[in-house]
């Protein structure tokens, strides 16, 4: 295992986030990364996902040459339809984002900070793609989950004490899950939950800049 | 997913003194045989929000009878005597609310959204004691969201998810309830394997259903 | 004919409303005498009726031993439903109603003024049945037209300078057909369009409070 | 009643500086058919609504890579360099919505309502200029409706009468744009006859259809 491999990072980050879903829970998962934790859901959990263009009960991509061209995600990759599956418009399918209905969004992220805010759309003086359906999510779900590489290409911390860039929202964000930590936000402080297999706290402490508050026991999570 | 249950227990579920929508227009579409398990019940002190009173003997008419409301939400109340005498003799506090902000107003809880902004009721005294704004030259009224602990509904059909299909105008309400509450009772008249429903006909996803009682 | 015969009335301003619909367009009627309108639209003119319970293409009442139970209009008496007809929720009907979709809205009225303002659902002092969607179709149909009698049964006016009444809407009345006359209401004046044959001029004005502006040439209409 | 026309007439019906909806989701559920004409006649300096900017061959992205708006409202255009380039010019004003708020604006509109009261964007640059209310001890931000011209937008089939079913995802955006703009112009793969479509299956009441292009 190299722990610097882009795909190892990937399933390390997507397997966590996985068992943070329970049986029967309805859950959206944002493109690139998050995508990740559909593959990861344990064997006899049900977990349901929507598709904020407009439908709940994403199933598996579909095989070559089985595409459907009016069935896409958020991504614009093709899906299918798991049985029990519904369409709706975008405008329900937002009334269930920002009404709170959903137990989980997990998203990508560009910074994290004590306080919850998280950046994730734009970088001041690049090309900006715009929110699309962000900052919905991130208001709306009841469990915000970012999904992210401790630290930028560069090594520099991404887990600040005050995200620089601008905010998809602010004082929402639950839980950020990357290939160093599991790390919880409560009471405006980071709390250290577990670190990855063979890092030590240090390595965590060092790759983050906010003091974190350690667990009484350090607990370990893997690929 | 939802759990199946039965009226009797879903009736069990509600307390005195909670919030209930209940999906009804002039007691078609309304869960009559949940309403019938609460009247057995007797539990007291309830808040009705619905579109209307009912009649005596149908639909949450029948909970009216009983007096088993301390207060409503409602947008008519003139066919049903029950709470007309309930009302004059201020037994029951009521709140009368123009049926398409009463709608918005349990829509704009289910979309997270803070309150309503709408031209009905302006000049009337549906405008006391709220707030008007002026957008862009015009007024409106702001109305605030109306949350509920149940909302108790009917549908035609359930698969398994809770995914509900309704019949003609007895849609009505439910839809909109459903969304607003922190738990939904659906009745329905049909439970049907996950599957078994269009994607494309489903009204009422299944993510907002909690419990299913079949009658 | 007897001029005071209440289905005569009714039959007089129901046939009368009819004639301002066009062929394609969208109508609600209220309860009572509003219903009156469907009996009169023309041969080959297709109008189609919303109840705001949730359906557009009300039909005719059922043959007795034909009611469907989930079937009703809005005064809760069994309809049928026209080929093409839709089933919509509560909300959705009433943003038909607000959004300014609907080309037409008949209802009964307790007094009219020349502001264009309405009161048809609460008398002070007496059991109020609640105004249900009655101030939503006021204020968002295009056109807002009242049916009613021209007095009220002691022989008091109802087309007033002021409504004393409770209001249901403000300024939003557009034309008021009685067993009288057919009034207008244009710029907060009520202008005199035809009057019931075999009436004169002065017998609307005496049943009248406020002037009317009178038109050039008197036209009838009739049952 | 809807007239049913066809592609080129209903594309010359599109002025210039006029503001038109576009229903799409990268290039899912748009009215491609139209949109073909509406580059073929080259009417400039529209307005665009549309959730994204779809791809420079595909969707709204065919008129973006003509330089045919002069402006957009969007939540997205990171799937086409036309627009990115347009936009980083000056040749483009685009006002950047989340997904959520621009499918509110637009409904609150079609709805008659006077704006939308949204946390989404609160403490973002979303939330610069515009009124932030506090409601019950909460913000929200006030979002003003979005009307247009035109609603230009894709379904699967309509009845005589404009009453319209989705196929899948490409329902998005188009139910809610039917209800907002002066004017809708819907295409369709197939047109059936009034009564052909089960009344409890209609998405789009045809009371929110002017034109019918079957393409």
């Amino acid at each position: 295992m190299d722990r610097n491999d882009k795909n190892y990072k990937r399933t390390l980050i997507g397997k966590r986030i996985a068992k943070e879903l329970k049986d029967g829970d309805w859950c959206n998962l944002g493109i690139g990364l998050p995508t990740e934790v559909a593959n990861h859901i344990p064997e006899g959990t049900s977990v349901f996902f929507q598709t904020e263009n407009g439908m709940m009960g994403v199933g598996p991509a579909p095989a070559q040459g089985e595409e459907d061209k009016d069935l896409i995600n958020a991504g614009g990759g093709f899906i299918t339809a798991i049985p029990g599956a519904c369409y709706f418009d975008s405008c329900i399918s937002f009334g269930i984002i920002r009404g709170g209905h959903l137990d989980m969004t997990v998203l990508g992220g560009l910074q994290v900070d004590e306080q919850g805010n998280l950046a994730n759309w734009m970088i001041p003086g690049k090309m900006v793609p715009g929110m699309g359906g962000a900052m919905d999510l991130v208001t709306g779900a009841k469990k915000v989950v970012v999904a992210m590489e401790h630290t930028d290409k560069h090594g520099n911390a991404k887990l600040l004490k005050n995200c620089c860039l601008p905010l998809t929202a602010k004082e929402k964000v639950n839980l950020i899950v990357t290939d160093m930590a599991v790390i919880e936000i409560k009471d405006k402080r980071m709390h250290l939950i577990e670190i990855a297999e063979g890092l030590t706290v240090d390595d965590v402490i060092k790759a983050t800049e906010p003091e974190l508050v350690l667990p009484k026991e350090i607990k370990y999570f893997s690929i | 997913m939802p759990q199946i249950i039965d009226a009797k227990t879903a009736a069990s579920l509600i307390k005195e003194n909670e919030r209930i929508m209940f999906g009804s227009f002039l007691a078609v579409g309304c869960a009559e045989t949940i309403i019938d398990e609460i009247v057995k019940l007797g539990t007291k002190d309830l808040h009705l929000i619905c579109i209307a009173s009912d009649y005596e003997d149908r639909g949450v008419g029948k909970l009216l009878s009983k007096k088993q409301f301390k207060s409503a939400q409602v947008s008519h109340l003139g066919t049903n005597k029950a709470i007309q005498d309930q009302y004059n003799n201020g037994e029951i506090q009521v709140e009368m609310i123009p049926q398409g902000t009463l709608m918005e107003r349990i829509r704009a809880k289910g979309a997270g959204l803070g309150g309503v902004l709408t031209p009905t009721g302006l000049g009337t005294v549906v405008e006391e004691g709220k707030d008007v704004l002026t957008i862009d030259g015009n007024q409106f009224i702001l109305e605030k969201p109306i949350s509920a602990d149940w909302a108790i509904i009917k549908a035609e059909k359930a698969d398994k998810m809770g995914n509900l299909v309704y019949s003609k105008t007895a849609r009505n309400s439910n839809p909109v309830m459903a969304t607003a509450a922190e738990k939904v009772i659906v009745e329905v008249s049909e439970i049907v394997e996950i599957g078994d429903i269009n994607p494309e006909d489903v009204v009422t996803p299944g993510i907002f259903i909690d419990y299913i009682i079949k009658a």
